[in-house]
């Protein structure tokens, strides 16, 4: 599903954000991204969006190489996988419910079918209540919830979760680590970078991939490193 | 389309500031071409009356006959040039110049025979009044044996031509220069209202938009944009027209293909614009 | 200050789009107060030529001794509207006639005697050639007991002076039209600077900025935009002056006050709009 | 230094937020408070910047009271305190370092002295590398710390910081908090909202103030409800 090969990552203006991250996430895996702050985690999920270009090394997600990928190809890409962002980037202007529903109408889903699927899934999250609040007026979990169920929405092949439950009190980061733990045993692989230490030791059945300093340190279920042709 | 369309309205609800300052960039630019098009519309309406009066003067030797000048007569209005023939007799110039020259009448008065010559005035057609054409009827007049001598004006139809002619280049000038500043202010307030939903558009494209489909709202915001800039200005243009009409001078408003054209001219113009400053902040976001 | 003026300058730097928008939308509308004005200046410099053609002729008995036409010639040139004066003689005004007027020609040659009267010509100061003024010289020739007729261009001078309040008025109108269009754009631009920047503002505050702290920087902005854009129109019209007088007509450019003035109107109508956008906005955030 | 009583806030939209709470935080004190997403955390720390006014009740802070004080007063009270926003609020086309100086600019600090503060505080949530890097350039959790150093470098009489740790691994945020213990030694006044339990459970000593559904539900240590006559 996921492959990184020797990727690295320099920003101009701060150096090298990554260096030498190789691994690979198979199809249906469940995985803890961990590391200090600044560590370069969120730079891999943005690698892995293809909305930033490695430096060196190559990035394949779902089939998609990041040396091949076409401008055109990315949108394809970028419907196969829900992503919940560190900060959020809900729309201003929109209401929670009509922020959802978003993601539904850039596909080109059925209007009819964008209501309910929206309704649904903010049910899940607990946010039923909210779904006609603007972002401005909801508190930092609910607007965390409002991103978690964009992103689950499309019912993705691949969820990327960049720190989905910083904002969120235990119980509730609870109930949404759940929600992913369910998606993720129908088949949804998902990646979820976190600090909740608590969290990852909670669950030691699942893969955990610490990076340091924009490496790789530490991988408690490396796949072979050898290339398996088999899907990417 | 239908989500494009509604996206598009939302924006107006949503940044009606900006909206309202596309709107009023597009209406005032065009509100100024309207103006142009006003003068312009009216100063050749003026020419044009102007030439209705261009005419050809043959002045005739006092030994024509009725039955030459009966020929003449009929020959000359069989010209494609000619409007309308006027015989002028000796004793009617005369009386038009004792008219005319008040001053010297009692010249005139004390005169034993009238030395003024009869003649054949020649109105020419509004389309057939060019220098070639005055000149062709001219010669034809000089052409006849009573006729002594041919008066056409001492180059004023050359003159009228001259100030048409540098209408045209002023038009050109003034209109292209307004059509650029337009543009500008246009192409900006676009481009703003995309720089305004960069955020937007950057996380329509994370969530899988493409390019076709994050570029159709604004360029269907930039159509209607134009359309309703057009429609402003041309209220507007009939506004400066009533005011001036009333306050100031008799004016023709002008024809409702020129009015079309100048909201149909906005909405084009909305809409190449908005498709521009999309694609090209795409590029940047 | 020092804060204000850096950040000010910072604001040209980081939203370049919406600096830009502003000036051109001040410059445009100065731009066309300006070419207005060069019209207004020009037209009313051709209005002065006109009057400085204003004449007052008195048509003089031929029984006039030289004794009392220098008299009265003494008389006249003390007198506070003239300007010039000038005898003209019965063969003068015949030689002139024939020129004037090659078809009587031969009129003029066969008369025995010159019907034609000498005259006194008296062109009136550019200040002093109302309606009241011409009049009053009028009254002053007829006067004389040796003047036979005055001519004063039958109502000619009345013509100049309403066409002269009729420019007045449409200046007046359309020049207040564009003031009022392009106050809204450049307020409407303001705003959207302010919008824009709504969140840098609403943080200022919340980290303790009075108001006065916050509204400098996008005043001291206002004025700069405006003093730009002012600088841009003068440019512009400059640029439009020289086209039209090297490719239409000669014209006169602009006394340097006039400029000034267009420059100073910018730089205070960015003030104002600012200070008035800021503080109404200020209260929305 | 802060006194709410009987606060209640509603929102047109979203009807009651707070419903009657009342607390009185002492001169010097290092107060958590707690409470699920969406229970009022923020809603409080906003009447206490005064960023929004109590729709019942009164709340007092430093001698300003909300029923009374002028709207040109609000800056001095501002100047007096520093606030951790939870969604940061940093300015987009500044540098971290610009954003904190900004801080100092806004009160007038005599130029020369805001380089070096600016400097110091940075270095102090340990960003000092980072000082020239726009928010954009930045990760979350050095985000945050650029925020956490802005509300710092006024060396406030009162902190508020809404959930500081949030974007934090473990590590830096033990940091922050260790700053946020130094400096309240020495007489700052803190009130920090966190969802972070194990922080609030391993500091036992600092008083507790729980919400739910925007009421008062736990104090481990209140204050007697009586008026004193000392400053509010
Ligand atoms: N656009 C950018 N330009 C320059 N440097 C960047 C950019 N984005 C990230 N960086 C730098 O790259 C490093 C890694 O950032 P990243 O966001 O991946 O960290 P992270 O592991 O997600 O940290 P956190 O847990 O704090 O979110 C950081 O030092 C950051 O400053
Ligand atoms: N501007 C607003 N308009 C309407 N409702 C609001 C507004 N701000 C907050 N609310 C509502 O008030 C309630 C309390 O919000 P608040 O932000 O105080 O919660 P919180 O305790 O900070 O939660 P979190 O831990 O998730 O940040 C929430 O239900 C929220 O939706
Ligand atoms: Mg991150
Ligand atoms: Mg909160």
């Amino acid at each position: 599903m996921i492959r990184l090969s020797s990727v690295s990552k320099e920003y101009a203006r701060s150096g090298a954000a990554l260096r030498d991250v190789s691994f690979h996430v198979r199809k249906g895996e469940l995985v803890f991204l961990t590391g200090h702050s600044g560590a370069g985690k969120s730079t891999v999920m943005r690698l892995i969006q293809m909305a930033d270009m490695p430096s060196g090394g190559e990035v394949r997600v779902s089939g998609f190489s990041s040396k091949l990928i076409r401008q055109r190809d990315i949108p394809m890409l970028r419907r196969k996988m829900g992503v919940v962002f560190q900060d959020f980037r809900l729309l201003r202007d929109r209401t929670a419910e009509e922020n959802v529903a978003f993601a539904l109408e850039v596909t080109g889903t059925k209007r009819s079918a964008i209501a309910p699927r929206a309704h649904r899934v903010l049910t899940q999250v607990g946010l039923a209540h909210k779904a006609r609040a603007y972002p401005d007026e909801l508190s930092g979990g609910e607007r965390q919830r409002v991103a978690i169920a964009r992103a689950l929405v499309n019912e993705p092949l691949l969820l990327l979760a960049d720190e989905p439950t910083g904002n969120l009190d235990e119980w509730a980061a609870k109930g949404v680590f759940e929600l992913f733990r369910e998606i993720n045993a129908m088949g949804m692989t998902v990646l979820m970078a976190t600090h909740d230490l608590d969290l990852v030791r909670a669950h030691p059945q699942y893969r955990v991939i610490e990076l340091s300093q924009g490496a790789v340190v530490y991988d408690s279920a490396p796949t072979p490193a050898t290339r398996e042709p088999q899907q990417a | 389309m239908s989500y494009a369309l509604r996206e598009a309205l939302a924006a107006f609800r949503r940044t009606p500031l900006l909206t309202m300052l596309s709107v009023v960039a597009i209406a005032f630019s065009l509100f100024i071409v309207g103006l142009f098009g006003l003068t312009a519309f009216n100063i050749s309406q003026a020419v044009r009356e102007v030439e209705n009066k261009v005419e050809v003067v043959g002045y005739l030797r006092d030994d024509a006959t009725a039955m030459q000048l009966q020929v003449a007569q009929e020959e000359l209005r069989r010209l494609p040039e000619v409007q309308e023939l006027r015989y002028v007799t000796k004793t009617e110039a005369l009386a038009t110049a004792m008219e005319e020259m008040k001053e010297f009448r009692d010249v005139f008065t004390d005169l034993e025979s009238n030395p003024l010559p009869a003649s054949l005035e020649v109105r020419l057609r509004p389309g057939q009044s060019s220098p070639e054409a005055v000149s062709r009827v001219a010669k034809r007049l000089q052409a006849y044996a009573f006729v002594e001598e041919v008066d056409f004006g001492d180059g004023w139809v050359e003159k009228i031509y001259t100030i048409r002619r540098l209408f045209g280049a002023a038009a050109t000038a003034i209109g292209g220069a307004f059509a650029l500043v337009a543009g500008i202010i246009i192409a900006t307030a676009i481009r703003i209202a995309v720089f305004a939903r960069r955020e937007e558009i950057s996380i329509m494209r994370l969530v899988g938009a493409t390019d076709g489909f994050v570029q159709r709202p604004f360029v269907l915001e930039g159509i209607i944009t134009g359309l309703l800039g057009g429609i402003t200005a041309a209220a507007l243009t009939w506004v400066a027209f009533a005011a001036l009409n009333r306050y100031l001078f008799a004016l023709k408003w002008l024809p409702s293909e020129w009015i079309v054209a100048v909201v149909v001219a906005g909405t084009v113009f909305g809409f190449l614009s908005s498709i521009v400053a999309v694609r090209r902040h795409l590029e940047a976001v």
